[in-house]
């Protein structure tokens, strides 16, 4: 039976946690299939991180070049594909994720063979592979079935498979690099990293979440109002930050930052997958929103459907009045 | 410089009820609305932007049935100087593969420097296309990019990655850019420029022009269905007084302020 | 590359024309007299430049909305959508060109080619897909209705009682609509409501210049109305009221149409509901543009509030009946968003406040949900009701 | 049996473009009774006559056909034709197949089928046409002019000059109209009671004018020539041949009301004057305001002080008849109700006036002696706006007409007022300046170049009061900026309005008026002083707005036409006019009910009913309601009528 292939996800010299998430996912199908779960490792000057990760994979394959210090999309397909041909693996998953994004579908397409995107779930049943994705702003999930091959390619999305322990000793295997230097016509050049504002979100333990729902700008001085008065900060969605509302540094989710505050209140968010990531394990989380089929009930403790502008003002004042109590 | 931005009308259902058709495998889509793809509004701007900066004309084509001639007359209208619909109905069943291969049979026709897609659909969300377009074409690519600046054919490009960390990478054109939201405003369409594009013919593409034997599906939709609650959320009823309390007993029960 | 204006500053028929087509017709009686600039509300706003005298110049030369260049152009739509449809101006017009149809006919064609302001795609968006500009549920539009034991509408009954979206899911107004329901029932009215087979009356759509979308709401309000066999219409909203009766003729309706003003006064008149219980307030009572001047209803609401013991009623100075100031709310504009100093509501807040009045009286949801707004926003200490709801308060 | 002649008219293009002439002829040519038919260029030519002259001659024609334009431009041409070849001219017809036919239709198929069936209409009615002889009726020549302001003034000298006698009859206690009200008059800035006194003074004085002030037209019977007139002299309580004039009278009297003649700035008594240089300069009691009489017979305090004992409460309105060959109607204008523009807060700010009120606060002989004070606290105004359009080219709410006078005497008021308030400031709101007239575009130059006066483009949208001022909203329209303008008092050019009894005196007259009641002439552009009825001739603002010297010139022109008319004794005037059929009348005397212009006569000796041929008109009322077809129209007989029809139907 064919193997399990995961590819770790890296930057800045840290393991980033969908390669956890991901080797979660490889190992348990792995299990399943009665096979075993390699792990790809592209990287320079690896050995410690690929120490850190050992107990995780059955096995591990490096590639330790100074090409892959930075993510670059052309260097890793050209190995990836070098690998895959050879080790010719059931499944190879990617992590769906900036870098994921840029890679996965054009090794898959290079490679001819079936992959898709963004997958939350990848079962196999009788031998078929199935895959979960989430469609129609995650109103909707699709069941996915695919062409029939002997290897396939998924991403799949961050935060969906909870992290397990693990305790097997991964057999290192490491490879000569395929590549030696980044391709002329697409090189890395420098991180930038996002001004930093007046408040910093993730420090913060309690945050309010504003999104489309909240209409005007102009509504901005109400949630502020009524984030001083809980004592919060005021972070957003991405539309708001497309918009120009909130400064970038506001912005909870894939693109934006992770919070995980005591308390996050949604002030009419949806809860697309991208912000739902940058909150998610926040302590509790209430949701506030109009529309009952909104994904954020689905991540929410605690619901209110109804229109926020209603509530809000009287949830300020019972929290005027259990603090004056 | 040419340009070509691929375009796609889907429904918008960000604040509408979705609902699955009898067959299982799509949605009941005559009581929604349709529009173009928001990521895509950023990549035809980006276009125009770069148009009128360097000259040379856009192309802009989309996959889909007649009704895309309107969104393909609105990217006329803001800029776009030919539209090129491919037409779906002559392809039977789509997925992201198929559509980026359809695309492909068209654009290796057409000279450009650039090509723009949006960075992700809002309908079927796969954010696939446009590598993979890339890669069937053999020129390199990004996505998620957030800003491009184009010195002698070589492009400056911000890419935006998770946490609000940016990358800046360079890539020579041709290249393929996917397209994220906010790089850019996206203009309106002038009433000149509108009249301009009512007269404009669209150029249609069908089985005639690309085979269809040699279109691969990679995936196809088994069924849909409604997420399972992944955590039990406690809906609290009420007039907002009512709910306010009880909002406000569990934040103090819990010690949460 | 050079100043795109000159591109376009050559007269351009083809535009023209196809305005003209769209229902900009008035555009050739326009002899520059100004009038209209200085009698629309954005004249007393005066932080914002809105010469509309010139639209009909600018559209006779091809002119409107066609500058290339991007800045110019996002100024120039965000120009068309701020004229609210007050009508002032058609008002006082020598000519009587009504200047907010030569602004629809170009906001037509911005529609139909996704160039508006995305706040009102979300408006048609929501109408289309739900039947109310607020993005409720279909299935909710009566619940307003629950506890009041209020019949579907079916044949044998004489009005159907059309509450309007905003009083059917506003928390707030949805007072109106219940105060409104419990006045019905007091007097005898035979009336019941159509809830879910309702959608919104498309009025503020077709300003806004979704055409399409405002007939496909239209037709399918026309087919339930008629299959339900309505032919008498009591409407709590003014807007509704002039689309009813205006706009609604155009597609074959031929509904009798009431303001819900209109018909209290008539009860008062005929005895058949006394208002009792003493109202000692100083009110002041708003004219809708929608009413007042553009459907002539300027009495009935007046003299409700006349009728009432207690109250006293008082106007405001200058600007009341066909002077009236907008509140700023047609057209749309009740969703758009104006800096701070931009906003028509605060001029005419500031005007109602002047009179002393402990409460401004209106008999127009928009103007309610308006007014409240503003009050907010200026933190003032004035009290805003529907006339239903004082009436509803000295007879219930 | 007939011979009737047909000549088809081209008009250049203007028939043959849509009528196949060829067609025309050619089937024409066949009809019965047709003895020659023939198209000619242009038959209104002298060739074109000659060539109807001759074959007249030639085929011994018994009626002629002229087949081109309507027969109200060349009727008299071809009767002239006709008759100069023995043939009697009412045996000439004009079928016209150009206004109701060539130019109104565009198919050339169905245009020519049209033209034929109008020629055979024709053709059947002149078949049957009586030769007829022209009606002389004789010439009263005396001439009554209604309406005593500048333009009744001038016609009535000119025609007094010329040797007849002349009835004035003016409806208030004076003459001198609205022109006796201006301080100056533009372009010269000559003193308007200066020039117009003179004239008042000669009127009052001319052997050949009898003035008949503070009196009405009461009723107008007979017909041009011989018009018989009630004029009611309404009583003014005065015996005006022991009045002296000396006016303690109205020193004394206690009432006090608003002076019409300084529309309402200024005070009169309920005896009164209108103004010193009036005429007659005879007192008048104002019966509706006086104590005596509304207090049955309290007061009477005049006739106490009046020492000639020229008070006399018993004076009853008296009807004086006269008799008249021909009426120049002159009565004036007003201006339009300035109540009606609440936008300007009009009739409720004191110190927005109009600008008869401005004449009167600039005039000398004013309620403020020349001196401009507002009317609110009679502060003298530091600012004043002037706006023009006021009402008028207002389609919409008001008048659609433009009221012409505004923009030239809003050029003098600004003017003046300068000159009055040198450091005041004068801003005129305007949309168009109109100065076509001599010396007119100079004026407004030199005003605005040394007057200092700032004109603005742009009609303000409101008047509001603030604190002691008014505030005005308007636009630039040339810039396009907001202008909200200041001001102590604000004048508003309003529109000009025919009298208000304009149009019931039309109907009294029987002569037209337009959709605004200014009378109707006879021809836009050739007859511009002539009404459409014969003998009512009409000068000044009653037919138009127009300023003094037009007005003069036109006064002066309807004056001529009635001396021309009086240069004849006798009046031939058209035969085609109503019959009586002895035989068939029942004298019923519907007909007398029914016709407009008196016109019908029972003769009980017959036991018929008769027509004054002299009266009728020839309108055709009788004929439609006679019940036994008695009454006949000559030469528009029920036999030809239903010819006519059954032809179109053949």
């Amino acid at each position: 039976m064919s193997e399990i292939f995961m590819l770790i996800e890296h930057r800045q010299d840290a393991i980033r946690d969908i390669s956890y998430e991901m080797m979660t996912c490889g190992r348990a199908l792995a299990e399943k299939l009665n096979t075993k779960l390699t792990a790809v490792f592209l990287g320079y000057d690896a050995d410690k991180l690929v120490e850190s990760i050992r107990n995780q994979a059955h096995r591990i394959m490096v590639v330790d070049n100074e090409v892959f210090k930075e993510f670059n999309a052309e260097s890793y397909q050209i190995a990836l594909a070098e690998i895959i041909k050879k080790e010719n693996p059931l499944l190879t998953l990617i992590g769906h994720t900036a870098f994921g994004m840029d890679l996965c579908p054009a090794l898959g397409t290079q490679l001819g063979i079936p992959f898709t995107t963004d997958c939350l779930d990848v079962e196999i049943i009788d031998g078929k592979l199935i895959a979960t994705r989430q469609m129609y702003d995650g109103k909707l999930n699709a069941k996915i079935r695919f062409r029939e091959n002997p290897s396939y390619l998924v991403s799949l999305r961050t935060g969906c498979f909870p992290v397990r322990d693990s305790n097997i000793e991964a057999e290192i295997v490491n490879i000569e690099s395929p590549v030696s230097a980044e391709p002329d016509y697409r090189k890395f050049v420098e991180y930038i990293e996002a001004a930093i504002g007046d408040v910093d979100i993730t420090k913060a333990d309690v945050v309010v979440g504003v999104g489309r729902g909240i209409k005007k700008k102009e509504n901005l001085a109400l949630v502020e109002d009524f984030a001083s008065t809980i004592g919060g900060v005021v972070a957003c969605s991405r539309p708001i930050v497309d918009a120009e509302w909130l400064p970038k540094d506001r912005q909870v989710g894939s693109s934006g930052k992770t919070v995980k505050p005591k308390l996050y209140i949604t002030l009419g968010i949806s809860g697309a997958f991208q912000h739902v990531v940058g909150m998610k394990n926040s302590g509790t989380i209430i949701a506030i929103n109009k529309d009952p089929n909104a994904p954020i009930f689905n991540e929410a403790d605690y619901g209110i459907v109804d229109d926020l502008f209603r509530v809000l003002p009287a949830f300020k004042n019972s929290i005027l009045e259990m603090k004056s109590k | 410089m040419d340009i070509i931005v691929c375009i796609k009308r889907v429904p918008q259902t960000a604040e509408a009820k979705v609902e699955i058709e009898s067959s299982g495998k799509d949605i009941v889509k005559d009581r929604l609305t349709f529009d173009i793809n928001e990521s895509d509004t950023y990549a035809l701007e980006e276009a125009v932007l770069l148009k009128e900066k360097f000259g040379g004309t856009i192309t802009v084509i989309s996959l889909g049935c007649s009704d895309a001639d309107d969104t393909l007359r609105i990217a006329l209208a803001k800029g776009a100087d030919t539209a090129i619909r491919i037409k779906a109905e002559d392809f039977d069943e789509l997925d992201g593969y198929k559509t980026a291969q359809l695309l492909s049979a068209v654009i290796k026709d057409i000279h450009f420097d650039v090509i723009f897609t949006g960075c992700i659909a809002t309908d079927d969300a796969y954010s696939q296309i446009g590598a993979t377009l890339a890669e069937l074409l053999g020129i390199p690519h990004a996505t998620l990019v957030t800003n491009i600046e184009v010195i002698d054919s070589i492009s400056h490009v911000h890419r935006e990655l998770e946490g609000g960390l940016q990358e800046h990478i360079e890539i020579f054109l041709p290249a393929l850019f996917t397209i994220q939201t906010g790089i850019n405003v996206p203009r309106y369409a002038s009433l000149i420029a509108i009249k301009r594009a009512a007269g404009k013919e669209i150029k249609l593409v069908g089985q005639n022009e690309i085979s269809k034997d040699q279109l691969l599906l990679n995936t196809q939709i088994e069924e849909l269905f409604i997420p399972p609650v992944a955590k039990q959320v406690k809906i609290i009823t009420g007039s907002p007084g009512e709910v306010s309390e009880e909002l406000a007993g569990i934040i103090r029960e819990k010690g949460l302020i | 590359m050079t100043n795109k204006r000159s591109l376009v500053d050559v007269i351009n028929p083809e535009i023209r024309d196809f305005l003209v087509e769209m229902g900009a017709e008035d555009i050739y009686k326009c002899y520059q007299c100004g009038k209209c600039s200085s009698i629309c509300p954005w004249f007393q706003v005066g932080t914002y430049d809105f010469p509309i005298f010139r639209l009909s110049l600018e559209t006779a030369l091809g002119m409107v909305a066609s500058s290339e260049d991007k800045k110019e152009l996002e100024e120039e739509v965000d120009k068309l959508y701020r004229c609210v449809g007050c009508e002032a101006c058609v008002d006082q017009c020598p000519h009587g060109i009504n200047i907010p149809n030569i602004l629809r006919a170009a906001r037509r064609l911005l529609v139909d080619f996704g160039s508006y302001p995305d706040i009102l795609k979300s408006i048609v968006q929501k109408i289309h897909d739900v039947g109310n500009p607020l993005g409720e549920e279909r299935e909710k539009r009566s619940d307003w209705a629950k506890q009041l034991n209020v019949p579907n509408f079916q044949p044998g009954i004489e009005y159907l009682y059309f509450a309007c979206c905003i009083p059917s899911y506003d928390p707030r107004v949805q007072n109106v609509a219940q105060a409104t329901v419990r006045i019905l029932q007091k007097s005898g009215c035979s009336f019941g409501i159509l809830g879910v087979q309702e959608n919104c009356c498309g009025e503020a759509i077709r300003r806004i210049g979704a055409e399409k979308v405002f007939k496909e709401v239209t037709k399918a309000n026309i087919s339930s109305f008629e299959s339900a066999g309505v032919e008498k219409i009591l409407v709590t909203s003014p807007h509704c009221y002039t689309s009813f009766k205006n706009d609604y003729p155009e597609f074959g309706a031929n509904f009798e149409v009431f303001h819900i003003t209109q018909y209290f006064s008539g009860l008062i008149e005929k005895g058949k509901i006394q208002p009792i219980k003493r109202f000692d307030k100083k009110v002041v009572y708003h004219d809708p543009c929608n009413l007042g001047r553009q459907n002539g209803i300027y009495e009935e609401p007046r003299n409700i509030l006349r009728n009432i013991p207690g109250l006293e009623l008082l106007e405001v100075e200058n600007f009341n009946r066909s002077l009236s100031v907008c509140c700023g709310a047609g057209s749309g504009a009740l969703w758009m968003e104006w800096e701070k100093d931009e906003r028509i509501g605060d001029i005419r807040i500031n005007q109602l406040v002047d009179t002393g009045a402990e409460i401004i009286a209106v008999a127009c949801p928009y103007c309610l949900q308006m007014f409240e707004e503003t009050i907010k926003s200026m933190e003032l200490n004035i009290e805003v009701m529907d006339v239903a709801e004082i009436l509803w308060e000295s007879i219930g | 049996m007939n011979r009737i002649g047909v000549f088809v008219c081209h008009c250049g293009r203007n028939i043959s473009a849509t009528v196949e002439i060829d067609k025309v002829v050619e089937v024409i040519g066949r009809y019965p009774d047709v003895a020659h038919c023939e198209d000619y260029k242009y038959l209104c030519s002298e060739p074109g006559q000659s060539l109807i002259k001759e074959k007249i001659k030639e085929k011994k024609l018994s009626g002629v056909v002229v087949a081109a334009c309507s027969p109200s431009l060349h009727e008299i041409t071809f009767r002239r034709t006709v008759e100069q070849s023995g043939l009697n001219p009412y045996l000439l017809e004009i079928a016209n197949i150009r206004e109701q036919c060539s130019w109104v239709h565009a198919d050339v198929d169905q245009a020519t089928a049209k033209a034929i069936s109008i020629i055979k209409t024709i053709i059947e009615k002149t078949k049957l046409n009586e030769a007829l002889l022209p009606i002389k009726i004789p010439v009263n020549q005396r001439a009554l002019i209604i309406g005593g302001g500048i333009a009744g003034i001038q016609s009535a000298l000119d025609i007094a000059n010329s040797g007849y006698k002349v009835i004035l009859v003016e409806k208030s206690p004076s003459i001198g109209g609205h022109m006796a009200q201006l301080s100056e008059t533009f372009p010269t800035l000559d003193c308007s009671q200066c020039i117009l006194t003179p004239k008042m003074v000669e009127v009052s004085q001319h052997k050949n004018i009898r003035l008949l002030a503070y009196s009405e037209i009461e009723d107008v019977g007979g017909s041009v020539g011989n018009f018989k007139v009630k004029i009611k002299r309404k009583a003014s309580y005065i015996d005006n041949v022991r009045c002296t004039g000396c006016g303690v009278c109205s020193e004394k009297c206690p009432v006090k009301i608003d002076s019409e003649f300084d529309e309402g700035l200024g005070k009169r008594k309920a005896i009164y004057v209108p103004f010193p240089q009036a005429v007659p300069n005879k007192p008048v009691i104002d019966k509706d305001h006086c104590t005596y009489f509304l207090k049955e017979g309290k007061c009477g305090i005049c006739q106490i002080v009046c020492s000639p004992k020229a008070i006399d409460f018993n004076q009853k309105d008296e009807i004086i008849e006269e008799e008249v060959g021909a009426i120049i109607v002159a009565t004036g204008y007003e201006l339009y109700p300035i109540e009606k523009i609440v936008e300007y807060g009009a009739g409720k700010y004191e110190d927005v006036i109009n600008g008869l009120q401005f004449e009167r606060l600039l005039s000398a002989s004013g309620p403020t002696l020349g001196e401009i004070h507002r009317p609110s606290d009679g502060r003298i105004p530091k600012k004043v706006a002037f706006i023009s359009c006021v009402g008028s080219r207002d389609p919409e709410h008001h008048l659609p007409y433009c009221s012409k006078i505004c923009c030239m005497y809003m050029v003098k008021h600004a003017m003046l007022y300068k000159e009055h308030v040198p450091d005041g400031e004068a801003i005129v709101f305007s949309i168009d300046v109109r100065t076509a007239g001599k010396d007119y575009e100079e004026f407004f130059t030199r005003a605005k170049e040394e007057g200092n006066i700032l004109y603005i483009r742009g009609k303000p949208a409101r008047i509001i009061k603030e604190g002691d001022g008014l505030v005005i909203w308007s636009i630039n329209t040339l810039t396009g900026r907001q202008l909200r303008v200041k001001c102590d008092m604000v004048v508003l050019s309003m529109a000009i309005v025919p009298s208000n009894n304009a149009i019931e005196l039309a109907k009294q007259l029987r002569i037209q008026t337009n959709a605004h009641g200014f009378f109707t002439e006879g021809h836009p552009k050739l007859r511009p002083v002539e009404s459409l009825v014969p003998g009512f001739f009409l000068a000044g603002c009653s037919q138009s707005p127009k300023d003094i010297p037009e007005t003069v010139a036109q006064a002066s022109a309807a004056a001529s036409k009635v001396l021309e008319m009086f240069s004849h004794k006798e009046l031939s005037i058209e035969p085609l006019i109503a019959s009586v059929n002895d035989d068939l009348c029942s004298a019923c005397r519907l007909c007398i009910s029914i016709c407009p212009y008196g016109a019908r006569e029972f003769d009980e000796s017959k036991n018929i009913v008769t027509v004054k041929e002299s009266i009728c008109t020839g309108c055709g009322c009788c004929v439609a309601a006679c019940p036994t077809g008695a009454s006949q129209q000559k030469n528009m007989s029920d036999q030809q009528m239903s010819r006519m029809v059954e032809v179109i139907f053949d």
